[in-house]
């Protein structure tokens, strides 16, 4: 399951339905939060911008990837888009495979990519008021190098 | 026509999210960036970034990539989701 | 925090604990739950044994070791011990920290530990109602390998 | 004296949890191994696995690790919770 959506979201609700699925064993959750500092700044607010006509799709590209080099038994993708409240929860990816080798991987693995290959922008407001553009951050980058070896 | 988009900071700094371009003149994006770098200083230096990226109808591509009529092209700057 | 119990825990309060802490950015969890068929063979029940006087100390030895590799802002770990149903939640491991990869790492460094080290042993019962220990699987000691390599 | 536990399969193949021996006799982990194995046939077998493990004051030890008065010794087959 994939949504991209301005509302919150429930991990109870998201976690549930994952574990639900016959012969599940392993269930591997991240959950990407606002925080209160970040590069050195006191953050007061963020907005998410996103390509409307490409996330979905991006989303789902990396999902089969990560279907295709491990044994999943269920997925779910929810990042959220606009305006954003200090310690909101930003994405979610669940994960639920039979064994926990396959489970871990491919929860990291779609955090990885769709860290570098999902259009979303963030632009933060300090606590002076100013907005700007986040930058995106280098080890982004070299976390897919992993993938590689594999 | 090719549909051009922008986002983020690249759209911030142009001033536009949006442009058409004929497409016998842009047979590749490699020659889109720099038609579209040849209008003036401020878009030459605003594409001139190396980490810029591009995706052709949605998908993730780079400047080689052919482009035909009724593309949609989008460039942006590195992503920051998650 | 560690508990080894025997009642059932819940995702939501668990995950609630985890993400309040400032600055955290990032919250893994792992929840590994009773299969309905293991090693080909169809279960209707479980029990977990355990070392009482170990099992916690076990753990935390764990955790600590989780703590010195990797920039955590909280760790969970909840064993549960005793009778369990078919689907029901044996073991909840949460790890927050301000970026997603020290999250990633401690989730499944202290599984791959727990798995190996920590003084549990699970007894089946099949649909014919006969009881067997579980045998330790392979995989789950060559599974510690990429824990020296880092 | 030193306290000696036993945990799953193995306690039910041995049916004994717990028994005491005494320190002086059993200066260490192989030695203690070799004298429950002398007591008969099926302790020798059930005793003989190589993924055996051993706890020593409920910290994973080894065969090679001294014991003194006092100490709690645990014999158990290779876990398997998570």
């Amino acid at each position: 399951m994939i949504k991209v959506q301005s509302e919150n979201f429930n991990q109870q609700i998201e976690y549930d339905r994952l574990r639900q699925a016959s012969h599940t064993g392993a269930v591997v959750t991240f959950t990407g939060l606002v925080r209160d500092i970040n590069q050195g700044e006191q953050i007061s607010a963020l907005t998410l911008e996103h390509y409307p006509a490409m996330t979905e799709k991006a989303l789902a590209d990396i999902v089969k990837q990560a279907q295709s080099r491990w044994s999943l038994i269920d997925t779910t993708v929810i990042h959220r888009v606009g305006e954003l409240q200090l310690l909101d929860q930003i994405v979610f990816v669940g994960v639920a495979s039979l064994h926990r080798g396959d489970a871990f991987a491919a929860c990291e693995f779609i955090m990885d990519y769709l860290k570098t290959q999902a259009p979303f922008w963030k632009k933060e407001t300090n606590s002076q008021g100013e907005s700007y553009w986040v930058d995106a951050r280098e080890s982004d980058q070299s976390a897919l190098n992993k993938w590689h070896k594999v | 026509m090719i549909k051009v988009l922008f986002f983020a900071q690249l759209r911030d700094k142009l001033g536009v999210s949006e442009l058409s371009v004929n497409s016998d003149e842009n047979p590749n994006v490699q020659v889109l960036l720099n038609n579209l770098k040849a209008k003036d200083n401020h878009w030459e230096k605003t594409l001139a970034s190396a980490s810029l990226m591009v995706a052709i109808n949605q998908t993730i591509s780079n400047k080689t990539a052919t482009l035909s009529s009724g593309d949609e092209v989008a460039f942006f700057p590195p992503v920051t989701g998650g």
